[in-house]
């Protein structure tokens, strides 16, 4: 550690810290290096995986006994949601949310945004030459046998993405149809529709943005679409569980995320910050550029099991 | 070290192997267990050294009950050799390390060998001539090579009891003869209590101190090589031992009439009391004479085997097969009509070699 | 010929030996091996029962009322069936040409029959599918002939048959291969002296002899393609199709309390499948005789003479598609720098390898972390499993019998179901009490031995089934008994299917995925972990660097073992 | 269809297991080869089975040349039957289904019995004695039942050319009779031709037509039993088949003289060209006469082996080892000091023989 005590309560602030997070390996790392700059005492411990693997051990853990896990970082906010209705979320206000738009925030306190992180169209710049603006590339007879999206049953952001799309009048399950008609592959999760399309196996992939603008920065023969009518954005939220151990800890950890220091490091990394007055990283858009399409929590919450139902039955047969 | 049987039972399943099985065995005897195909030989050997446990009756090793029913000494704790009809060799070790295996692991090995493991083994290869071949795998080697191999692991710790399961049926007679010998004189040697499975009778009579002849899992006779084949007690006995032909006929004092043959009438030449009781005369192929032209038993030569220098024939006559042996001096030809006659001639040394 | 071998080890000694204190000591090991291996299982198990908090058959009943319950286990079924059948035939037939005819090069043939086992099964999928693809090379080849080829669709219940049983084949081999060599030539002669075909004299005498081999690595051919969640995820899941691991994985995953529920219940349904599984295997392996003992007996028996270059040809075209294509894909994948670029001079680089190797510390921590979980897990196998096995073998009873099905299920198992059973089973094996095994690398040495131990237990099975009870009983006159029995008679006899299972144990071990990434700590990250990290950020050229550099160790590992090996037997010579 | 070996060398590494081995078998001759054990005999039939391929040379069976260095043809294709030395048997079927085996695969199998299988099967069951246990697995039978069903399965098709290695070692000698009745006649009805190994001298002089003698990998003579027993012509075939003791000494026209006892002379009872070259007089162990207080060799008494009808004596006398078998009129004792003589009475018989 650096031994940098700048803020008076920091040498106060130590011991474990097991710290629960979907961010891929180099992110949390990066983010808790930053963090131990402030708070050197923390010892923190990263439990790193799929959404749903972190959420099912932090299920598996409840089950068992007692959670470990202080800190949740998880993609979407319909899964902090479920956690809360479980209580096994701490109520805790951020000083630091007050600059982070209130849609963000969980009114009870119990979990924040941390990033945007929109699900847009993925293209083949190979293939396609003319990009298209519109989800309606996934529906046009053009794109039969052309088309690859994340199932829902699978992975917890889609899942996300379909309760907001179907509850949206522009598309509705109609959109959903029509993508059917179009015979599109259905991945386990994100990565594979990026796979997908770089690939080019597939023209157009429905896929969460951040991995995209990456690929295409590493020179994959793929371009990022926001299309017009708007996009789902999950925000990875960040909350604390209820039977932490190290409460102090986990609040300044809670802080240091929020906080502008934070957001400018996950610009830094690659995401959208969700921030006010935090720049995007290149070839992302930040949250006031793009147009948001929302539904919901609680009624997403309550639906989740219904709409997959719903979405197996429509593509099962 | 006396080793006494009681009341043996083994059943497997369905079959009786062993039934009634009573045996008391001397310190240093040499005992042989006669008997054919099948009979319960080798089961009865893997009773004694501890492979199996008998459904009933008991083994006593001096004075220590190390089988019964309930709880059987395992084999490492007898103070035994045995040599397996399988052989039961390692496939992975060579010769060599067959013979030496046992000097190495076994708890009773005398100190003076344990001390000299390379010099008994040297010794033990040279009794089984092996020597050139120490170093073959058991796959390398012949049948009968194979078998030495197996005798040679259970003679080289000089155990107190040695089982012998067939050791000598892969050999040929010239080396049967030299290994008989090398039992023998182990025997004499080491004073060791051997128990000896054959099929062969020739290897009973020749080496045993007794015999103990089996039958469908049952004891028919137990008694020394000549009581066994001058004496037997059984019909059992007198044709597997000594291949006697069997006559039924009428014992009156010491006359015997054959049944087909009221005209006849011979001698007793040391027939035992249970086969006078059940109307048998056994006769041994050798006590038969062909003749022709002269009166007896009228019949046919079916077979002619050349045995060197003895020739064997089978006779039909009265509706059975009479084995005769005889030596070179007259041949018959297969086919030809012939008259058998008993050598009475031969009754004086006869009974004395029973009564001996 | 292999006499009285049917005895079982002095049976009242068994009995009476149940009453010693050194055979107290075993049968508590016993126990406690069932206890590691059943914890799971009966956490697992009581969860499906439980609603609510409540004891209850609510789960089971409302389940099994649903048709698409039935649908994914008809699913399940046929797919397991099918690509265990397929291993089978694949497995038997490779190991019968390198065991019994003069195919040359057949060390170098071991390594790539191994491949498919080593490479992540989402790479072999991948390369499937891309070789298949609309434009892939099959494609390519397809339209030189003048008649119409139909293109092969892997997104199918054949197409996830196919490529399983593609995958799990060096399973069968691998337990198959020296119980072929150790049949006697003279029970083949035999036969053949009796006027019986080669093919006749396979199917009527060296089959049926070489039951416990081929029904082992069936049986393990079959759990395997149960418990795999990759490859029927990803063909399945644009095909609609579910099965049992997939199906399972959609209800962990899934919201609500009832999620792990209705999870546990599928598990156990999942168990019933491999139960039964184990009992047919026990049907075949009843009818297995032991053979006379001898030691593998490497000679070729049959010359192909002038078909020799056909039936070798016919084997590196499967080693091609099966090991080299996605070999070749993965390695070129490792190669570029973003993914989807074309293949050319300019785009590849050795960047990625870079990257694992010193920009990303976790990379060779993750090495050095799993090669040594691996290595501790396959030695303890060795002497667990074989201990295990032996017992098994040698004295068929209900506790052994009982233990050879514990130890099974844990490996039939998804591995999301086998790694939250071991959170359930392992943070408080006794409810309140933490003893700190979960959270440390401990837990994965538990989990592994648990997985993986059933592989070391049927190479070994194996192994000692094939080795006579006289080879013992001659060992037991000659004085030796305990640990000198074992050393100079069992274990240098058992030691090909013993390194067989250990094998198979290390290999699954060293690249786990499943289960050590829902059990890992942060310092304990293993190959899978990390490669399951990479994958999920989007970064498959990462993913791919990596495992190509572990298929490279692993490859440079055989090679090494080879070499040492003939400069072994040169040394010390062919027995003289 | 004669069977031709000519010329078959076989190796195995560094050992030479065959060689120089020329035999030429008639059309349904009975030939058995003897030797003692490691001499060759299985590695001969294996060649003849068409399980190996020479070293060098060939086998010619009726006008095809089925063995040469370079090709070999399989077994399968040759009308051959085979009892193996160590059985072969096959441990997942039942005695019942061993015998049934070459019945349903072998492409010569007659059309008759092909026909009734099943009949077929009883009736070599019946042959073998193992009705009973017609669904024993192999490892529930004794040494000698599994002989017997490697027998079976080896006839059971009626091949033509019968190859049995050592078929009756494991037997009992009740059942060897049997089964040697059983293989001659077998040999009569079918009149196939049989190689016949053993290492048993007496089984060989019984069965065979013509007796080919093996040491060492070489033959050492091939001859009908009586010219083998009665006329060897290497010192090893008398010693082998006969069990004779080689004296070493002078010939003289008709006349030997023993080296070390130049005042005894023996005449000429039949020995051949080759011996008397050699200086070798071969005494076969019946020719010899234990008499005591008489002019002869003198020697003492080392071993005595009770057989029943016989005693054999071994004597120690002029640094070797004389085996002497007598009949039971006289008895002597171990360590006895006796005097040896050759019966010349025999010689006329034994002249008879040889010539006729
Ligand atoms: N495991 C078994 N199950 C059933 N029967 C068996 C078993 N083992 C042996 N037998 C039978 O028990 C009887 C005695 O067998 P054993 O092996 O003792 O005979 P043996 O006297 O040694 O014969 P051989 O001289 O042929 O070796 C035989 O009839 C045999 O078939
Ligand atoms: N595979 C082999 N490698 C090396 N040597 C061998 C091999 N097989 C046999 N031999 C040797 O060849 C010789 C002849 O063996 P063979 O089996 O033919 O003997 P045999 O006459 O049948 O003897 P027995 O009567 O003991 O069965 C023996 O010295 C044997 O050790
Ligand atoms: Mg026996
Ligand atoms: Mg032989």
């Amino acid at each position: 550690g650096c031994g940098q005590a700048q803020e008076g309560n920091a040498s106060s602030v130590s011991g474990e810290l097991n710290f629960y997070t979907s961010q891929p390996d180099a992110d949390a790392e990066k983010l808790i290096s930053a963090f131990n700059e402030h708070y050197p005492d923390v010892n923190v411990t990263v439990y790193r995986s799929g959404t749903e693997e972190v959420i099912s051990k932090v299920q598996a853990e409840k089950q068992a006994g007692e959670v470990q896990a202080d800190v949740l970082l998880v993609a979407d906010s319909v899964t902090f949601e479920s956690l809360k209705k479980q209580e096994m979320l701490l109520e805790y206000k951020s000083d630091e949310a007050e600059q982070i738009p209130e849609s963000f925030v969980d009114p009870d306190g119990m979990y924040t945004g941390t990033k945007v992180m929109s699900t847009a169209l993925v293209v083949n710049s190979e293939k396609v030459s003319e990009m298209p603006t519109s989800w309606t590339a996934l529906t046009d007879a053009d794109s039969s046998g052309q088309v690859v999206m994340p199932s829902p049953l699978y992975s917890g952001a889609a899942a996300y993405n379909l309760g907001v799309l179907t509850r949206n009048d522009e598309f509705g399950w109609k959109f959903y149809e029509n993508v059917k008609a179009n015979e599109p592959m259905i991945t386990q999760g994100n990565g594979d529709v990026l796979k997908a399309v770089a690939n080019g196996e597939k023209s157009y992939g429905m896929v969460v943005d951040f991995i995209v603008a990456r690929a295409e920065a590493d020179g994959s023969p793929v371009k990022l679409v926001y299309p017009d009518e708007g996009v789902p954005v999950i925000t990875e939220p960040i909350g604390i569980m209820q039977k932490t151990d190290n409460q102090p800890a986990a609040k300044a950890f809670v802080d240091f995320v929020l906080s502008q220091e934070g957001q400018e490091l996950a610009a830094e990394i690659g995401y959208t910050p969700i921030r006010e007055g935090v720049s995007a990283p290149k070839g992302l858009k930040t949250i006031e550029e793009m147009s948001v399409l929302e539904a919901d929590i609680n009624e997403l919450y309550q639906n989740r099991e219904l709409d997959k139902e719903q979405f197996n039955q429509l593509f099962g047969e | 070290m006396t080793t006494i049987i009681e009341d043996l039972l083994k059943k497997f399943d369905q079959t009786t192997a062993l039934q009634n099985i009573n045996i008391s065995i001397q310190d240093g005897e040499f005992i042989a267990i006669l008997g054919p195909s099948g009979c319960g030989k080798t089961t009865l050997l893997r009773l004694l050294a501890g492979f199996d446990s008998p459904s009933d009756g008991s083994i006593t090793i001096g004075d220590q009950q190390v089988s019964t029913k309930y709880v059987t000494l395992p084999p490492e704790k007898r103070n035994i050799g045995m040599v397996f009809q399988s052989f039961a060799l390692w496939p992975h070790l060579n010769v060599r390390k067959h013979i030496e295996f046992p000097l190495l692991h076994h708890q009773y090995v005398p100190a003076d060998i344990r001390a000299n493991t390379a010099k008994r083994v040297d010794e033990v290869m040279k009794i089984i001539e092996l020597t050139e071949l120490a170093n073959r795998m058991p796959n390398e080697l012949s049948g009968g090579q194979k078998q030495r191999v197996a005798l040679g692991r259970a003679i080289a710790p000089k155990p107190e009891l040695l089982l012998m399961d067939e050791p000598l049926s892969n050999l040929d007679a010239e080396l049967r003869m030299e290994m008989r010998k090398e039992i023998q004189e182990l025997h004499h040697l080491t004073n060791a209590t051997i128990v000896y499975v054959t099929h062969d009778q020739a290897e009973a009579l020749a080496m045993a101190d007794r015999i103990v002849v089996m039958n469908k899992g049952k004891i028919e006779q137990i008694g020394t090589p000549q009581e066994i084949y001058s004496r037997p007690t059984t019909a059992f006995v007198a044709n597997f031992v000594g291949k006697a032909n069997l006559i039924q006929g009428t014992w009156e004092s010491d006359q015997f009439t054959p049944a087909s043959y009221p005209a006849i009438t011979w001698p007793d030449l040391g027939v035992s009391i249970p086969l006078k009781k059940q109307g048998i005369y056994p006769i041994r192929p050798e006590q038969l004479e062909i003749v022709k032209d002269q009166q007896g038993i009228e019949g046919e030569i079916t077979s002619v085997q050349y045995q060197g220098k003895e020739i064997h024939y089978t006779v039909q006559a009265d509706g059975m097969d009479w084995v005769v042996h005889s030596g070179m001096m007259e041949k018959f030809r297969l086919g030809e009509r012939i008259v058998l006659q008993l050598k009475v001639a031969v009754k004086e040394e006869q009974k004395e070699v029973v009564y001996s | 010929m292999a006499n009285h071998n049917h005895r079982e080890v002095m049976p009242n000694q068994a009995l009476r030996s149940l009453f010693s204190y050194k055979n107290m000591i075993k049968i508590l090991a016993i126990l406690a091996i069932c206890a590691i291996f059943l914890l799971p299982i009966y956490r697992l198990i009581m969860l499906s029962f439980t609603s609510d908090g409540n004891l209850t058959f609510l789960n089971y009943t409302t389940i099994l009322q649903d048709a698409a319950t039935w649908q994914v286990v008809q699913n399940t079924v046929l797919v397991v069936a099918g690509s265990t059948v397929v291993s089978l035939i694949i497995g038997v037939s490779l190991a019968w040409l390198v065991a019994y005819t003069d195919i040359r090069a057949k060390r170098v043939m071991q390594i790539f029959i191994v491949l498919p086992f080593v490479i992540p099964s989402y790479i072999t999928t991948l390369a499937w599918t891309q070789f298949l693809g609309t434009d892939g090379l099959y494609m390519k080849l397809a339209s030189l002939p003048p008649f119409s080829v139909e293109p092969i669709d892997l997104y199918s219940l054949a197409g996830i048959i196919f490529v399983l049983g593609f995958s799990h084949y060096p399973l069968v081999y691998l337990l198959t291969v020296s119980v072929f060599r150790k049949i006697p030539r003279e029970l083949e002669l035999a036969s053949r002296a009796s006027g019986a075909k080669r093919s006749t004299t396979f199917r009527k005498v060296n089959m049926p002899l070489a039951l416990p081999g081929i029904v082992s690595g069936g049986f393990l051919a079959f759990l395997a393609n149960l418990d795999n969640f990759g490859i029927p995820a990803f063909l399945g899941i644009p095909a609609q199709i579910n099965v049992l691991s997939t199906y399972i994985y959609q209800q962990v995953v899934g919201f609500g309390p009832s999620a792990f529920s209705r999870a546990a219940t599928f598990s156990v349904l999942l168990g019933i499948v491999a139960l039964i599984g184990t009992a047919i295997q026990w049907l075949f392996l009843r009818k297995s005789k032991r053979l006379e003992t001898t030691i593998e007996d490497k000679q070729p028996r049959y010359f192909l003479g002038k078909r020799k270059w056909l039936v070798e040809l016919i084997i590196w075209v499967l080693f091609f598609v099966t090991g080299v294509v996605p070999l070749i894909s993965m390695g070129m994948t490792s190669l570029i720098t973003a993914y989807g670029v074309d293949f050319t001079l300019q785009t590849i680089s050795l960047e990625n390898y870079q990257f694992i190797l010193n920009t990303s510390s976790k990379a060779k921590e993750a090495l050095g972390n799993s090669a040594m979980l691996a290595g501790v897990t396959a030695a303890v196998g060795i002497v667990i499993g074989t201990a295990i096995a032996y017992l098994r073998v040698r004295k068929p009873n209900f506790l052994s019998k009982f233990t050879e099905v514990s130890i099974g299920l844990p490996y039939a198992l998804p591995g999301t179901v086998m790694a939250l059973s071991m959170i359930f089973a392992w943070m408080e094996p006794v409810p309140g009490w933490n003893p700190g095994i979960y959270g440390s690398i401990m837990i994965l040495f538990i989990a592994y031995i648990t997985r993986f131990l059933i592989l070391q237990v049927r190479g070994s099975i194996t192994a000692v089934m094939q080795v006579d009870l006289s080879m013992e009983e001659a060992a037991h006159v000659s004085g030796a008994k305990g640990w000198s029995k074992w050393r100079k008679i069992l274990l240098p006899l058992l030691i090909p299917g013993v390194l067989t299972g250990a094998f198979l144990v290390f290999l699954s071990a060293l690249t786990e995925l499943t289960v050590s990434s829902l059990l890992w700590s942060s310092n304990s990250e293993t190959i899978g972990v990390v490669i399951f990290g990479f994958e999920q950020a989007g970064y498959t050229t990462y993913t791919t660097a990596f495992s190509s550099l572990i298929v490279l160790l692993i490859i440079l590992g055989f090679i090494i073992l080879y070499v040492s090996q003939s400069y072994w037997n040169r040394k010390v010579g062919k027995r003289t």
